[in-house]
């Protein structure tokens, strides 16, 4: 592979069947990251998907990069060892609503905090897949699943709302069936530090058109607010804006129709987090794309290996035999 | 200044008590550094409560510190205190029980006032009525001589006051004849910013001294000389367990040519091997300090995955946490060392106590059949060179390694023989790097039966690993019944074949066939092996067999176990090697269990196995 | 309609085979709903792939279900079908294997399309080679014909085309003379907001049905009868495991007189039990759907101290996880009872599989001497009796219990004698409430060694629980090294002290004095007691016994043990009870490990100890 | 105890000697919480405070009260189950910013999110004590100590913001030696669901003076910012303010002296997320008192109790007998 030559999807693809039900959303995701490595010309030997447990944590099987199909949760903990250790590596780590916003919620944090150099992406299906159907930490109120036979009565957790509150500094939305997908990946991938990437995505078998509103081919055009830096609040055919109601500091999804005109709407500023707080969880409309990203933010693992490099150069690469003979010795004839 | 005349004894336990404020740890690891420098076999043991900085005077409060040393080999911190210091009224109340009758107290009769003897349960002055007459006493008014000693340097009642360990020092060394210069040192360079401090230790230091120099001591108390032990030639320094883990782990990385990775959660007391490692960046060692035990875990085995050496430490409540973990990195066959600095358990339990009662969680302590390799090091110095191990059978045999401690070798401290690294081989690793034809990450080597280790950025061996059962032959997930059966039994194989690099089980001491034979393992080495030699001395025909690999266990050891009339196995624990013994080899061993945060001592030891003995016949 | 006649058969094994979209679960609970309603004895095995919903034709997305039942006491799914039912190329190519020679192969031509024909591997169409030369074939067009029965309701093909397991399900009861009645019943009320579909099922179901009686069957093929099995009189029902453990747990509360709270996080194969007890609110049964398994415990250990019976489920990775929360509950001495579902181990392992390899980790995988009850159930109706008794260690013994199922029981269903309720004793727990002059928590019955239980609200008794060790004598923090030592031999003793209400060990089968016992736990039961049946046929002198208490043992073990010249220990694991024989009872267990994630085939049992007979011999 | 007469904070003290260091700002907060019991007469049988493990997880210990000391990090979870099988009880969680935002964030977050009638103190000393000083989560980058000898390189997260991003209800921050803890604890105990209040807290022997600019008793008044519901934004002395910078959605401290009047500074509003976000970390100052309250939220454990009870009515209490012969049964003779 020393010249390598312009990959494809295939090449990216391993000789694993795939296997997610039919019609699982999981499947266009695979699709829009294996675009996403051909955009970026990725060495499939340099790139590494790190997954926990549930249907989309199958996903490393399906990649001819390297890969490890971890245990439940962890994923963010295990990516940033390897990182540590090889910032040579570009590392995703792939994870499902239950995966890291239930039992791996706390690493999900801890991985945000640090700003890793690394890609998250949750695949939020407001389920779980795997273990047949039970609500997740983002299904909503009222939920019927086999755990939750009444409805669920716990409030749901808005996923980008973790993650800003855990301090990350890239925080993206997408969805599965989106051709914007292979954007987002390529911005969070070329982000130094970790883009945290959320993609609502369908489970046909257990939580089927849950996000339908949104993602409707046609309808969910009306509802896809896709943020822009710099431009107004808009969705994508103009019908609902998003503008600030200055005397109570909150933002308000308005309808276009209703005489707003597009300066009254409040313009995208991906570097703002409380505007990224604000648009997070609208009423109505869902705003998708790169919502904050602060690229001044230190990055974890640089900063790891620059404390490495400085301790070498102040005091000399280690030497056993010195270590050993540190602080007080004596000799014994 | 006339030569003093000093008594020569072949042997001194010291136990240096105090609040957790007065230095007691300070004083007693300055006392040892003098004292290793003047060529004595010493060990110590420190005690300390697991309050940061309990209120001053109270009984749970006490810290304390020991000392042994001697003229001669020595493996245990003593059993009993031939001279306690006692800073206050609880340092006395805590540990003249344990005194040696006949042995020498010294008090700061300074500190015996209305309240701390209150504070302590003392209806009288202990130092006024007859509660130190089995005793040979020195009371002193140390609080007042330090403030006289340090008064030119202005520093405040407080800090004045603070010196009073430094004052005892000074008297200790000269009682015991040990040379104050390194102390001096170190004070100057631990109070590099703070000369005042630094001088007016020193001289209260030197005050010390000179009192023991120019006072009269009572009658009955005089200047002792410790000769210098006949140890080996060689250099020497002191080293605790958990220094000498970091420093072991660290070579061992070195030999196998790969960088260590040390992912791990503060707990005591494993924490100072973090410490230890954090400070070690200049040989390429990076240290994780992880949001819990199991990122910490699972960040090692993400940087073994990438080609690092993946090592975490914790004590028992980690290693529980741990262990779904491990199990992937059995699973994955990927190198990992966990260490266990064993605490008292179970639960929260003791923490600041040691105990050996991780060695069933350490075998068995997993979902599933998951089989790993458990070594366990014997004192702070064998730590050094159990690590090397591990990180060898990490390596060669593509397995995780538990590594066991324990509070008592983490925080004890021993003369150590410097090792010429350069006898020490080298084992250095090599990444696969095959045709992508035919490839699997689960091609093995016939012998070890580890797997290939080949790492991301190698070009055409892209591959995935998991949790998942995967097939023998194709490296594939694999659900096929018969391909599980084999895979459990080649899982288990392989760790066997470790016994082949190990060493034979042999004997510590005593002979094959003697009446009785007592098998330990970890930190219970010296106390066991002192034992023994009191039981021969006694006449009685007994060995000692020390087991540091616990899984797989030594070759030869049923064969060898089963020449002996019977098998006693001590430990800090309800039985948990014993139990292992009788169920791995059908060998009858009966256990002597001690679960009490404390080492065994020697003669609780001696007198058991004897009444043992006697009963039998 | 002529009377058929019928071939009486005195037992039959059917395995129902097709995607897993087929509807082959939903088809072989028919069956057998319906045989147990003829009143055979039967015992069933669902046996379905990992993914959920694996894409159609695939060789791993096959879904099984496998069905034995007779006219006598059958204890297994059955070693091998005597009827495959195909429902496409991969199920056939997949089960074929298991298949007795001269069985009968039921498959739907339908599906042998040149895709699905490449899904499987096959090159060429099995149906028109020799492929099945070996079998009786019944080689109808099942998609077809389904489609003809069901056209007047208009479904549209995919939903027409789903009614073909009904179809299939209607000849198979023509063929063994069930009842389609309660299968009728059944789709009325499933469907009971489309009627549509409902009728066209029952069309399908009867056109299977009407196809049997009326077309000509292939010489060979005819109608089979399989008289009623002589069971006990009285009410039965079908149970599985996880069922009856939910209702055992409900039930068990109820005889304590005090609320149920079970926390849980989902994982195969332990969720339905999740499942279950959500739909028991009106019996008071708080369930927790936690964020993860540790805090699946925690809760359920925060409501044993308020006075509930906390309990939590899960399979062995989340055994892992909660070690560090149950030794907490062992230190305080609280009721818990975690249940472990085991599965195919290590790590992930194989989810979807039974095994048997939690054992160590039940008994020994916690940091520290953490000893709590450990008990397994034997069947899926045990499961019932066992969750009492759970129930009743843990409030009368102020103590965890682990109570392990597995897989195989969870899922696997049994006919099950309804107990009469009347007969359980009721063990009512009384909170203490005596005086707080001289209280702490850790007074003690003299007899169990069972802490009291004074609960959050009882005025007077404010006290504090903690993982830290506490005086035996006072219930407060204590770092006394005598007390710990007595403390952690109270804690062993209390749970040895549990022996005393369990039955004594006792033989299953066979004689004392026996030349061979095989010793079996868990859902091995029927396996072992029909092979040991079998090889008492062959002339051997062989015992079994089946423990349920595996900590403490049964009283009496080892006495009963130490008569037999052999033991032989099956097990799903890697020999985990036999260690733990060895380890205990100083006895020589010699261990037969299957670890396949499959049950033991009553063939292979049978043929293994005979086979190790000889060769002793 | 059936009169209830009058009790004192004494009678709220076990008869445990207290046992941290001389000077530890545990004590203040031990303090205030018995000042809080005695001022809502709590009865000391009904109420149970449990904790995690750190030094200020020692705190029930101290407490005349039920009690648990749990685990490192799980205290909410034991919590959780302790109030859905107790509902009548009055259940504190007392944790440190190691026990609940290191190894325990996943617990905090998910009590939170389910706003489980309880409350909850977080002292926030920045350090880990009971082992001894390694750096915590929220100490500061560049942290010496002994696991970072060259400075910590972790990005902290702010408590609060964790809180709020998780979704809770009640979101407060006080200190150890204030006054007004007994009066903030009162709301957040008074509050129906979880009450999260996290308190600054110094550790003179590891982390000394880390808040002194903010909590000094006398300079400190310059820079608190005790929030009240509907009052202008100012510290505690007039000096510094909070502005809405409405042009680029930030707040901005502003120095009143130059030339601000009180009419241009933020008016708090407790109910507005967008707000508490927006002050809970602010520069040189610190928002103090109730961030956030939203009153209305459904609470976790009375939607439980009431699936529970809705079931008893609609099925009735609940039958063995019957349950055992539901589905198909049949007969042998
Ligand atoms: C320790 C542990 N606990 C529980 C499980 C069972 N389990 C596997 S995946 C999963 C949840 C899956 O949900 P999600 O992360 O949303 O993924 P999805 O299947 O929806 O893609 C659970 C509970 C497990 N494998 N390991
Ligand atoms: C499972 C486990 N891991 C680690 C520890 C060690 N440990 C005890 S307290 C603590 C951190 C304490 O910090 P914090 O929560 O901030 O409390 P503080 O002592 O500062 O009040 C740690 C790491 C433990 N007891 N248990
Ligand atoms: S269960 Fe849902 S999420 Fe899982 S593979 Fe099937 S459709 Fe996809
Ligand atoms: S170490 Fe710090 S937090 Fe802990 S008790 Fe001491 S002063 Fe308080
Ligand atoms: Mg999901
Ligand atoms: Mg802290």
């Amino acid at each position: 592979m020393t010249e390598n030559p312009k990959l494809t999807k295939k090449d990216f693809a391993s000789d694993q069947e795939v296997r997610w039900c039919p019609g699982c959303g999981d499947y266009a995701i695979l699709a829009g990251v294996q675009k996403t490595l051909v955009d970026i010309s990725a060495k499939p030997e340099n790139t590494v998907f790190i997954s926990g447990i549930g249907c989309s944590s199958r996903f490393p099987y399906y990649m001819n990069t390297y890969g490890m199909h971890t245990i439940h949760g962890r994923a963010p903990a295990f990516a940033t060892g390897l990182k540590l250790a090889r910032p040579d590596l570009d590392v995703w780590v792939i994870t499902g609503d239950g995966d890291s916003l239930s039992i791996g919620g706390n690493h999900l944090v801890h991985v945000l905090r640090r700003n890793v150099n690394l890609q998250i992406i949750l695949f939020n299906n407001q389920i779980y897949g795997l273990t047949k159907g039970q609500y997740s930490p983002t299904s909503d109120v009222g939920q019927v699943s086999p755990s939750s036979p009444y409805g669920s009565v716990d409030q749901p957790v808005v996923p980008v709302r973790v993650a800003l509150g855990a301090n990350a500094q890239f925080v993206g939305r997408s969805f599965d069936v989106t051709r914007n997908l292979p954007i987002l990946l390529r911005a969070a991938r070329d982000f130094e530090g970790t883009g945290f990437v959320e993609v609502l995505q369908n489970c046909p078998v257990f939580n089927d058109g849950v996000f339908e509103l949104i993602t409707d081919r046609k309808a969910g055009k009306q509802r896809q607010l896709w943020v822009e830096h710099g431009k107004p609040l808009v969705t994508l055919d103009g019908t609902y804006g998003v503008r600030l109601n200055k005397n109570e500091l909150r933002v308000e999804v308005v309808k276009m129709e209703e005489g707003v005109s597009t300066e009254d709407l409040l313009l995208h500023d991906e570097t703002n987090r409380n505007l990224a707080w604000m648009i997070s969880d609208l009423p109505e409309i869902k705003a998708l794309g790169i919502l904050f990203r602060n690229t001044s933010a230190p990055v974890y693992d640089a900063a790891v290996r620059q404390q490495l490099q400085m301790a070498k150069d102040k005091l000399g690469e280690g030497d056993m035999n010195a270590l050993l003979r540190s602080g007080h010795t004596w000799t014994v004839d | 200044m006339q030569e003093t005349t000093r008594e020569d004894l072949d042997s001194v336990v010291i136990r240096f008590a105090g609040d957790s404020g007065d230095g007691m740890q300070l004083t007693g690891s300055q006392f040892t550094s003098a004292t290793a420098l003047m060529g004595n076999d010493l060990a110590t043991f420190p005690d300390f409560p697991a309050e940061i900085r309990a209120p001053a005077g109270t009984l749970y409060g006490v810290s304390g510190f020991q000392i042994h040393f001697a003229d001669h080999d020595i493996l245990t911190p003593g059993d009993a205190p031939d001279v306690l210091v006692a800073m206050n009224p609880a340092a006395l109340k805590v540990n003249l029980p344990m005194l040696n009758r006949g042995g020498l107290v010294v008090v700061n009769r300074g500190a015996f006032t209305k309240s701390n003897l209150k504070k302590a349960g003392y209806e009288e002055n202990p130092l006024d009525d007859n509660t130190l007459d089995p005793f040979r006493v020195l009371d002193l008014d140390i609080s007042k001589m330090t403030l006289e000693a340090v008064k030119e340097f202005d520093l405040g009642a407080k800090a004045a006051g603070r010196c009073k360990n430094m004052w005892t020092l000074g008297l200790m060394f000269w009682l015991f004849g040990r040379d104050r210069q390194s102390t001096v040192a170190w004070l100057r360079e631990k109070f590099a910013k703070k000369p005042k401090v630094a001088e007016a230790n020193i001289a209260a230091l030197n005050a010390g001294h000179i009192y023991g120099e120019t006072a009269e001591l009572p009658s009955g108390i005089g200047a002792y000389n410790v000769p210098k032990a006949t140890l080996e030639a060689g250099e020497y320094r002191n080293i605790d367990g958990n220094l000498a883990l970091a420093w072991g782990l660290t070579h061992g990385a070195k030999l196998a040519n790969i960088p260590l990775f040390y992912g791990s959660y503060p707990i005591t007391p494993a924490s100072s091997l973090l410490h230890n490692l954090a400070k070690l960046k200049n040989f390429g060692v990076a240290t994780f300090q992880a949001e819990d035990e199991i990122a910490a875990v699972c960040a090692a085995i993400g940087a073994s995955f990438g080609g690092s050496l993946g090592v975490t430490g914790t004590s028992g409540p980690g290693v529980a946490l741990k262990a779904e973990a491990i199990g992937l990195a059995i699973s994955t066959e990927l190198p990992l060392i966990i260490v266990d600095v064993q605490r008292g358990g179970p639960s929260t339990g003791l923490p600041t106590k040691t105990e050996q009662s991780d060695l069933f969680q350490a075998v068995w302590g997993r979902n599933g059949d998951a089989p790993l390799c458990v070594l366990a090091a014997s004192t702070p110095g064998d730590c050094f060179f159990r690590a090397i191990e591990a990180v060898k059978i990490a390596t060669k045999f593509m397995t995780p390694v538990m590594l066991l401690s324990d509070g008592y070798l983490a925080n004890g401290a021993e003369p150590w023989p410097i090792p010429d690294l350069g006898q020490i081989d080298d084992f250095p690793v090599s990444f696969y790097e095959g045709e992508a034809e035919g490839f699997h990450p689960y091609l093995r080597d016939e012998e070890t039966l580890a797997r290939v280790w080949p790492i991301p950025g190698t070009p055409g061996l892209q591959h995935r690993l998991g949790g998942l059962e995967k097939g023998q032959d194709s490296g594939n997930i694999s659900y096929d019944p018969d391909n599980h059966h084999a895979m459990t039994e080649l899982r288990a194989e392989k760790i066997q074949r470790i016994a082949q690099i190990l060493p034979e089980a042999t004997l510590d001491s005593g002979e094959a066939g003697a009446d009785l034979v007592l098998v330990g393992w970890g930190s219970t080495y010296g106390a066991i092996r002192q034992s023994c030699e009191r039981l021969r001395e006694q006449g009685k025909n007994v060995a000692h067999i020390h087991i540091h690999s616990i899984w797989p266990l030594p070759r030869g050891l049923k064969e060898l176990l089963s020449s002996f009339g019977r098998i006693i196995v001590p430990e800090m624990n309800n039985g948990q090697l014993a139990a292992l013994l009788r169920a791995e080899l059908g060998v009858n061993a009966e256990s002597y269990a001690k679960v009490a945060g404390q080492p065994f001592r020697i003669a609780e030891l001696t007198d058991e196995v004897a009444r043992r003995m006697e009963n039998a016949s």
